[in-house]
């Protein structure tokens, strides 16, 4: 048991913290929403200055071997400054699919090109009738000469508009439902067939509805397994629910600190509303959400590595509920607190709202999550 | 005692349900059950449906153009309205400004705005709230000099809800900075928004929607019959609009919409390969509204029958109950509704759809909407008084601490 | 839509509300718990003469053909008072029993006696194993010449231990579990082969294990049809969470009051603890929910009388979830506001609390009814 | 950065994890088995083997007969110990006055009391609480005057938990009742029971039980040698022992020993025809549960560890956020508890047994105490500060408000 950051932990942390600090002011933030990727190439270069982009990656392959604990720190960062680029939908989800499964050859074609900030990812598995259900892939793949023709449709993936390869999965075999017969292939997002509708989500952030029709892929860019998938599709699920707990933290964080702030400065009834028990109270219920959401994202942040399935899917569920829980209570009482202010565009406070909203409602909702552990009751 | 509609009150309510069921334009009912909030020309068509009927003006007596209901009637109304997915009435022309001139208003007022507001051929709006003047209404600061026969004001009112669509706006103001009580300085005014010196900046909320403004007051000239009520007493007439029947606050109908909407849709989505309605958690949780609703249901008639008889006019304490409860339903009910769409309620459709060419995608636009609905209805438990506001008017009026 | 009283109605509040102000505080009810009952004879007989023992019965059986709003403001008080006599159990349990599955020749040996308080009785359905599921009788009740013969068992019998007659349900036909081929028996409570072992409940009210060995039960004896007890059980059930509402209502308006007094007298750091804002939200959050319950006790109330019973069974169940968590919350509070004192078996505080904690567990509790709703979501 | 226990302290876990079950007295598992608070003989019992193993005093250092374990290894203990339904060792003994002593007592006052108290030689009780001083202790008026040689000790104190057993008692009394600060007149006296003029009341708990009591002080005296620290400086050890490692507060093992006890007797019980373990809202219950322990669990180990780290001896203020959602959890699973056994929680069996003579009814006994445990806590949010307090001092130390 062992809560320190080791140096170069630190050194990690304090260099994002910087960059974010002096990069990507709310303020700045607008002016990177009105670019037409919604984010910001540039602090993209940033973050491979900073040798972000290759962060969990070996270092044969161009990358710098770090851990889930890096990868929490940096979203962390991230979560506090609602950073809008893709370093989730690569790094961490697509990221971890081609780590898990793709062959050398593969790694070494694509983490250098990541980690230099010259090529994007995106994980396209959800499909729109599956909700959170993980084995419902209706994409087909069929055999044909040398390779594989994809066929169906992926909804809500993450920066997918923005990405340059996608991380698709199809059924190669078995019905919808069935564990079996799931396969990952990397497809050029250019590659003829693939059309993608790009969009906002409601906090801003990118994805697109991806339809594939007669999609040809080689088999070379078949990623793992054939008929094998679901077993990193659910690793990649687990890495991107420890990363976004991370993120719910920073933001967690950051509502709190603003939600604290404004109490101080905004006056009713000829003093602070701060002054106020209720509202001292509730930001302490606040306060104790976010440390237990805090705990809980470092139960997922450990249990990312852990070897058995089954614990792992167990942490990852737990933590899901438990930084989920405490992101809407802490984000709604953010809101409550600013009270009509709080409710504008103009202000931070509904962004930062929004963000914890659509990270609950991503890779399995509360009810998702807790009726999946509430199976396991014994 | 008796909790069963009266023959009477059921044959009003299947009146009310049938005449609503044949009168209401389907292109209305159609944005309205996607989860659209209605536009301006949606409110203004049904409102004046309502009013060829007699029954726009819900709560104002007969000889104002008033159908004369009595408050179980009127809850009965509201209900049917807001659960057949129908606009709801304008309530700054119907339970603001309509009854507040029947009260205070001048002959000469009530001639020239009653019934164009039952009418909705004028669009009222309300100015209230300041920047430094939310919960605590009465430290406003918008101020109107009288010079010779017109008040000049000058000042910034916010969260004037709709003040871009709107003909005409009810406005505090202080007529007196220097009264003993901050309370006994204030004005009540109509005032024509065409006046010159009158700015609206539209104020986006974390939905996306337009539906709050600012308003700017730059030596605005409004005529003192504009006034309602005597000079520096303007507090008494916000009192008794703020106070009047607050039958409608609960907005039970609506959160009762919302749910059935959930369940409807419950049917269509999955939930680990089975249809969501079949989870016994999601039945629970559905289970639970229910009962919550069904105890605010009896306590809103409580309340209202208990408003129908002692008429000193003062409302009933009992009515921020009705607030906070409504409002958590409120929020609880479209809380559902976007758990229900889940990951397809996370998208900006709506907005998108419009861009994109694209055939029409209902499903996309109600998830998305479950949503719009989820985060503009965070706001229910701030206006009209906080839920803690609530409770403090509780402690006093009630408790006595 | 109607929430006004009668006059009579208000006349029996008003003399009930007077008996139990003049001569049941709660030190006198302390004098009462000392009695070998466990409750007053000597208010049993005021209950008397004011009519209160005969209230539901028709009036040829010495009744005053009251409904169920007539119980309900009896219920009320004797919620306030936190009476300790078998009123529930005779009046509003058994009583219904006999009333609606009674003939006449029972009901006028029966209701006269009761009115006058010189018959007391007690329903002994529940069995120990069957927690809250009503079908599940294992009781028995075997054919012989002239009548039958009862073996088994009855748990938690209120106020079983001063009844003189038990209304006895048994197995007469059916499997456990079955709906059908259950009967109602009418046993005197000192025939041979039963035998009654008495006891407090948490809240000093007395209940009684029955045991029951080849009791024999004379034709005449059998309540209602053989084999359709159910029916009869169900409504006598409802009639019971109807009648606790009330008494719940009436506790939570005690709880209620006894913290607000508290709170502006008890000082701490110089000043009333209802000073403090915190306080203040919670005595209105306690005054909400009792409010709600209120309502959904009034839900109860007049659903005893509809004659659809689907519909009715989801009313009570309704309010039984309603006010159930209503009066635990008022419960908890009052005793988190009270403090260390509120802990004691000298304040009163803590002896509402456990009366409603044992109507919140009687006749299936929160749970219980919210699954039973829950079944019917459609 | 690691969440998982190391090596060594998955060895210290199992060792301490067999000892407990090797060496807990069956008769003295059986009773807390079936929900039963320890009996005092039970405790010291149980103390005594721990302390033959040197682990009783486990927050003490080596020299004073501790363990010398870190604070990690202290919270597996504790948890251990709870998880077995093994007595809790007495914190007045070893987490209050023990520490007390060490830091601040007199080498004669070490010699004389910390191995005694160590082997429950001793019995100690806390005697801080007064009628008029609850969560305010610092107005306490119990008075101690000095005559010569001694205090003569006069006043009252309240829930003086197992003062009916103690051997000494830890008093703050007020020696200055002319201190300009109120805190500023208190001191810290070790009281001998037996000293004449000393009544002890019993208070009974709403269980039934007898844990609390009224302590009565009638010049009472009290040698000096017998004050802890210097004269009017009592409240300095006051605050030491109040904030002095809350490590326990959480009582997590006991919410853990609870929930599963809920889970194995509803396998027994039914619902709805089957067995209650089967019933999906009580699973969810229970798997909600079991995330809050979890959240609790790396919040504790997370402020052990920091508090293993800073040295300065002040109590990291987190440790209201323990004690906040420790006692929410233990109320809720004593709560659990008591609604898995259902009617039959109700009746006040386990008194009546003693009562009735029938034989011995194990299931009866549990659902009883499944009740008297529910009762009981009731009182966890409120003793050592309610938790209204905490977010006070949440509010006062953390937000700075």
């Amino acid at each position: 048991m062992d809560f320190d950051l080791s140096d170069d932990q630190r050194l990690l942390q304090d260099s994002v913290t910087r960059l974010m600090a002096d990069r990507y002011t709310f303020d700045t933030r607008k002016g990177f929403l009105k670019h037409p990727s919604g984010w910001s190439p540039d602090i993209w270069d940033r973050y491979a200055e900073l040798g972000l982009l290759g962060l969990p990656f070996a270092e044969q392959h161009g990358g710098f071997g770090g851990g889930p604990v890096e990868v929490m720190l940096v979203m962390q960062q991230l979560g506090r400054a609602l950073a809008l680029e893709p370093y989730l939908a690569t790094i961490v989800l697509a990221g971890t699919a081609v780590r898990l499964a793709g062959s050398d050859a593969q790694q070494s074609a694509i983490f250098p090109k990541i980690a230099e900030g010259r090529m994007k990812l995106a994980f396209a598995h959800g499909e729109r009738q599956a909700r959170y259900d993980i084995t419902d892939v209706l994409t087909t793949a069929k055999r044909n000469a040398g390779g594989w023709v994809l066929d169906g449709a992926k909804s809500v993936v993450l920066h997918g508009d923005s990405a340059d390869e996608l991380v698709i999965s199809a059924r190669t075999a078995g019905e919808r439902d069935a564990a079996a017969g799931i396969t990952l292939f990397l497809v050029d997002a250019s590659a003829p067939g693939v059309a993608r509708r790009g969009y906002a989500l409601r906090d801003e952030s990118r994805a697109a509805e991806v339809s594939l029709t007669g999609v040809h892929v080689p088999d070379a860019d078949v990623l793992g397994e054939v008929g094998n998938g679901l077993p990193i599709i659910e690793q990649v699920i687990e890495a991107g629910i420890a990363a976004m707990g991370a993120e719910a933290v920073g933001a967690m964080e950051v509502l709190h600190e603003m939600t604290l702030d404004y109490s101080r400065t905004r006056e009713q009834f000829g003093r602070p509303i701060g002054q106020n028990q209720v509202v001292q109270h509730r930001l302490a219920d606040m306060l104790m959400s976010l440390e237990q959401g805090r705990s809980m994202t470092m139960l997922a942040t450990m249990s990312v590595t852990e070897p058995d399935a089954t614990q792992r899917a167990r942490d990852m569920s737990m933590a899901k509920v438990g930084y989920g829980q405490a992101a809407r209570f802490v984000s709604q009482q953010a809101i409550q607190l600013h009270g009509g202010i709080g409710m504008t565009e103009e202000l931070a406070v509904g962004h930062y709202f929004r963000r914890c909203m659509v990270i609950e409602h991503t890779f399995g909702d509360t009810a998702f999550h807790l009726a999946r552990l509430a199976e396991q009751v014994e | 005692m008796d909790l069963r509609f009266t023959p009477e009150e059921i044959a009003f309510r299947d009146e009310v349900r049938a005449f609503i069921r044949d009168h209401l334009p389907a292109d209305i009912h159609e944005r309205m059950r996607l989860g659209y909030s209605p536009r301006k020309e949606d409110t203004v068509r049904w409102q004046r449906i309502l009013n060829r009927k007699g029954w726009a003006a819900h709560n104002w007596p007969k000889e104002w153009g008033g159908p004369g209901w009595n408050p179980v009637q009127r809850m009965i109304f509201l209900n049917e309205n807001q659960q057949a997915q129908a606009p709801e009435v304008s309530s700054f022309a119907i339970t603001m400004i309509g009854p507040v001139l029947i009260q205070f208003g001048t002959d000469a007022q009530k001639q020239r705005f009653l019934s164009r507001a039952a009418n909705l051929d004028d669009w009222w709006c309300q100015g209230f709230s300041e920047p430094g003047a939310g919960s605590d209404l009465a430290s406003l600061k918008t101020s109107a000099k009288r010079v010779n026969g017109h008040y000049v004001v000058n000042g910034q009112k916010i969260w004037t809800s709709t003040a871009h669509h709107a003909d005409w706006c009810f406005v505090l103001v202080r007529t007196n900075p220097n009264a003993a009580k901050r309370q006994e300085g204030i004005s009540f005014l109509l005032v024509d928004m065409k006046t010159p010196g009158i700015t609206v900046r539209p104020i986006i909320s974390i939905d996306g929607s337009h539906h709050l403004n600012e308003v700017f007051f730059d030596d605005v000239k409004v005529p003192v019959e504009m006034r309602v009520h005597e000079e520096n007493r303007g507090w008494d007439v916000a009192k008794y609009l703020l106070g009047n029947e607050r039958t409608g606050i609960a907005r039970l109908g609506k959160s009762q919409e919302r749910v059935a909407a959930a369940k409807e849709h419950a049917r269509d989505v999955r939930f680990n390969g089975r249809p969501l309605i079949d989870d016994a958690a999601f039945r629970q949780r559905v289970a639970q509204l229910e009962v919550d609703m069904k105890a605010l249901e009896i306590t809103q008639y409580r309340v209202v029958s208990a408003y129908a008889k002692q008429r000193d006019g003062r409302p009933d304490p009992l009515s921020s109950v009705l607030k906070v409860k409504g409002t958590e339903l409120l929020q609880a009910s479209t809380e559902l509704c976007m758990d229900v769409a889940g990951p397809q309620a996370m998208p900006l459709w709506a907005q998108e759809l419009a861009e994109l060419a694209n055939e029409p995608d209902p499903e996309a636009e109600w998830a998305a909407q479950s949503t719009g609905s989820y985060l503009f209805l965070r706001a229910a438990s701030i206006y009209g008084g906080t839920n803690e506001i609530q409770k403090n008017i509780l402690t006093k009026a009630v408790l006595r601490l």
